[in-house]
């Protein structure tokens, strides 16, 4: 079972117009930058993009949104914190502008709905936004005095994860808060491909301390380490 | 109630930002995880270096340690903020879907968020600032299972937007982060609580009195039986 | 439907648990990821070793080895059944909330399942044996789970009960796993599969026509139109 | 912040007739044996125990039902296989004669409802057992065509677990297969005592690979590598 790429070109070619893409990645770290990369040079369109938020920390994805590859993101951070980069942000104009719709959610809901997806459980309920324009079009379910929402389930097409080291099966481990999103992405997707720092011998990891076991993984290319995020120097 | 208005007053001056966060960092407990918000409320970990109280990041990280000097920069080592940090011993990393199972499940003994408004009854707006003009779309981030998970709210911020306009209301006019989650209001000016009979009035900075806190804030307060000066 | 019962055939004896085990390893195709339930489906690992197909078990094991010899018993590696097993390059040990979200979410490619009783629909009735007087309480596990999950669920079982009674009915007496869950069932004198039009009878072993197979069974089967002997 | 207690007697001194306790552990692996000794010995009465099953490979615990220090079980596979071992074994005994209420969950629902108890989530939706006796008095609703179940979150007051080793602010690292309920019960728990088998320093545990994080963990122990039991040698 051998899942390795010899490219990232080759890797996403089966991305298809329309398609639902989780994109791992915190800001900078953890991001897919080759994966992205390569996807913006691949052109599909009509994109729905699962992810933090677009742009900052993750450049790569600027690519997507100046090619007008996007129609509509799913976020929980999406726009520069501070209004006068915003209204520099490609991202920020395009919503601005109706071209790329927008969907919102608390971190811990835009999370749990991707690890619902992989988990087989179609819905959950969490009182976060509870009362608040989240809770717009929801329902709202009270237990032991608390006012919940229901979530559904946010299952997706491809996943793109950045990992440290994998193997030739699709075992991954993360390196610090480069972790982050990539494992509940991974879980979400039908095809999780996972960029990796450095590729190891099937049997190279620590079988005990895997953070995304391979069978939540199809595809695994080698891309190195990838480049500082100039923004990272300044945070958010 | 008549127009509430930021006034000049003869003694010490309203707080920095930084005295905020040295109010706050005074308040918190030996043995607390505590979440820090962005903004003011990053500056609590400058005050609370060596004492006992653990740090968590929502990126994924417990026990997150102060900002990386130059040399000991990771990319793979941030705050939920996207800034450099360290570790320590003891700290752990651990995935978002773990992060926020923390912070919903009442792991934290404390947040500590910004804020835009708070209502006389605790309700929250932190996350969306009308004037954008980004309508319903805004950052929510984590704010929202900080506000409804933590077991104590503290909001860090000034009494006064940058205009001039009261951030402390009878009713929010912002959307909201959260209804009826604030414990703790610490501004530049004073210290308030959100109790069942409304806000109480705890601490003022030297020189200002309870009647002047009444006057900066659009909302009724109660002033405490111990109201007393704040101590830094 | 008149009383159905095991009869005596002049061919080949009916297969042993082994063989029934050997004709579903067949079956499974290089690349898949499959679940191995308690009884005859553990024998399926006997069939497969060398070829490219990953054991998970539930317990939180992926890439599961075959059976620990004497010297190699380390309490800390058991599979599901409590059995001492091996790990294999590529194994990975995790909990079981991700065993299971697995198992759930359909990473299981194929789940090979005992039974009890199975239905002409595909219900699945194997984890509660009446007679043993328990009511409703019985050894679940992980039963439920897997039918639902898996992408194939392939049930493994004698024809008979060791009362000469018949396991595939047109309806189950017993109470349900999962309903219309199994896609194909191998006993140790067919292999049939379940099919929108109804159970579809394949393949028979040597000696033993569709006829006998049929009057065997307590659910009206169709023969396949490349019905043929089983082939091992 | 120092969680580690010198004794396991000092660690469950607070535990309370009528106290709700998860154990780790499935049949022999992971299961936290000191903890679940110490318990039979203090003698607290009308306890609900959340664990795979009692008293095969855990031996331990069948000292709790000759004590009757058990009310009610909540588990996943509860009898020993065989009807013949069951005749003989005191928890199904106990339960045929209704001296011990006995509550069934799919594993996959009752890991769940432990996680979810953790994980500020009242209730999620399953299509595990959906169906079947397991669905009976619960809400079943259709997601996508396909019948789901819900299930609530179960929250106990105290978890027992085993780690291979653990820091003195509790985080916790397990060994293979002996992960197994450990982390979601320390999840679900008011309060989680660890028996680990070696106790190190803090800092000694690598931080990129803590099974579970000290914030789950309120008392840590070392108690060594339990015997093995002597039903594991075998299986079930």
């Amino acid at each position: 079972m051998d899942k390795v790429y010899s490219s990232v070109e080759a890797a996403i070619e089966d991305v298809f117009d329309g398609a639902i893409i989780a994109f791992g990645g915190f800001f900078s770290a953890g991001r897919p930058a080759a994966l992205t990369l390569a996807l913006s040079k691949r052109g599909v369109k009509n994109l729905t993009v699962v992810v933090q938020q677009v742009g900052t920390g993750n450049e790569e994805m600027l690519e997507l949104v100046v090619n007008g590859q996007i129609k509509r993101a799913v976020c929980n951070y999406p726009f520069p914190r501070s209004a006068s980069k915003g209204a520099r942000h490609p991202f920020e104009q395009a919503v601005r502008k109706g071209e790329i719709g927008l969907e919102i959610y608390p971190i811990g809901t835009f999370v749990e709905k991707l690890r619902c997806a992989g988990a087989g459980i179609p819905a959950f309920y969490t009182a976060a936004g509870a009362g608040t324009v989240v809770a717009e079009g929801k329902e709202v379910r009270v237990f032991n005095g608390i006012e919940y929402l229901l979530e559904l389930a946010l299952p997706v097409d491809f996943a793109f994860v950045h990992a440290w080291k994998g193997d030739h099966e699709g075992n991954l481990v993360y390196r610090f808060t480069a972790q982050n999103y990539n494992n509940a992405m991974a879980m979400a997707a039908k095809v999780t491909i996972a960029e990796v720092e450095t590729l190891v011998e099937t049997g190279g990891l620590n079988p005990n301390f895997i953070h995304t076991p391979g069978i939540f993984v199809k595809r695994v290319v080698e891309t190195g380490k990838p480049e500082l995020s100039g923004f990272s120097l300044g945070g958010i | 109630m008549s127009k509430i208005m930021k006034i000049t007053l003869p003694g010490m001056p309203p707080l920095e930002r930084e005295m905020i966060a040295l109010r706050i960092a005074n308040m918190l407990e030996d043995g607390a995880y505590v979440n820090l918000g962005i903004g003011i409320p990053t500056l609590v970990s400058n005050w609370i270096e060596g004492r006992d109280i653990i740090i968590q990041s929502e990126i994924g990280m417990l026990k997150c340690g102060p900002l990386a000097e130059e040399g000991e920069i990771d990319q793979d080592r941030i705050n939920a903020s996207c800034q450099f940090v360290r570790d320590m011993p003891g700290t752990s990393y651990f995935n978002v879907e773990t992060s926020f199972a923390m912070i919903r499940g009442g792991c934290m003994d404390v947040a500590v968020l910004g804020a835009l408004q708070v209502s006389a009854r605790g309700d929250l707006a932190g996350w969306n600032t009308p004037a954008r003009g980004l309508g319903k779309r805004g950052n929510i981030g984590g704010s929202m299972d900080l506000a409804v998970g933590a077991k104590k709210v503290i909001v860090a911020m000034e009494h006064f937007t940058t205009n001039g306009e009261p951030k402390i209301l009878t009713e929010c006019s912002y959307p909201l982060t959260a209804k009826a989650c604030v414990d703790v209001i610490v501004t530049n000016y004073a210290l308030i609580e959100v109790t069942a009979k409304g806000l109480v009035l705890r601490e003022a900075i030297p020189g200002v009195s309870a009647e002047e806190v009444q006057k900066m804030t659009a909302a009724p307060l109660i002033v405490a039986e111990d109201f007393h000066e704040m101590e830094l």
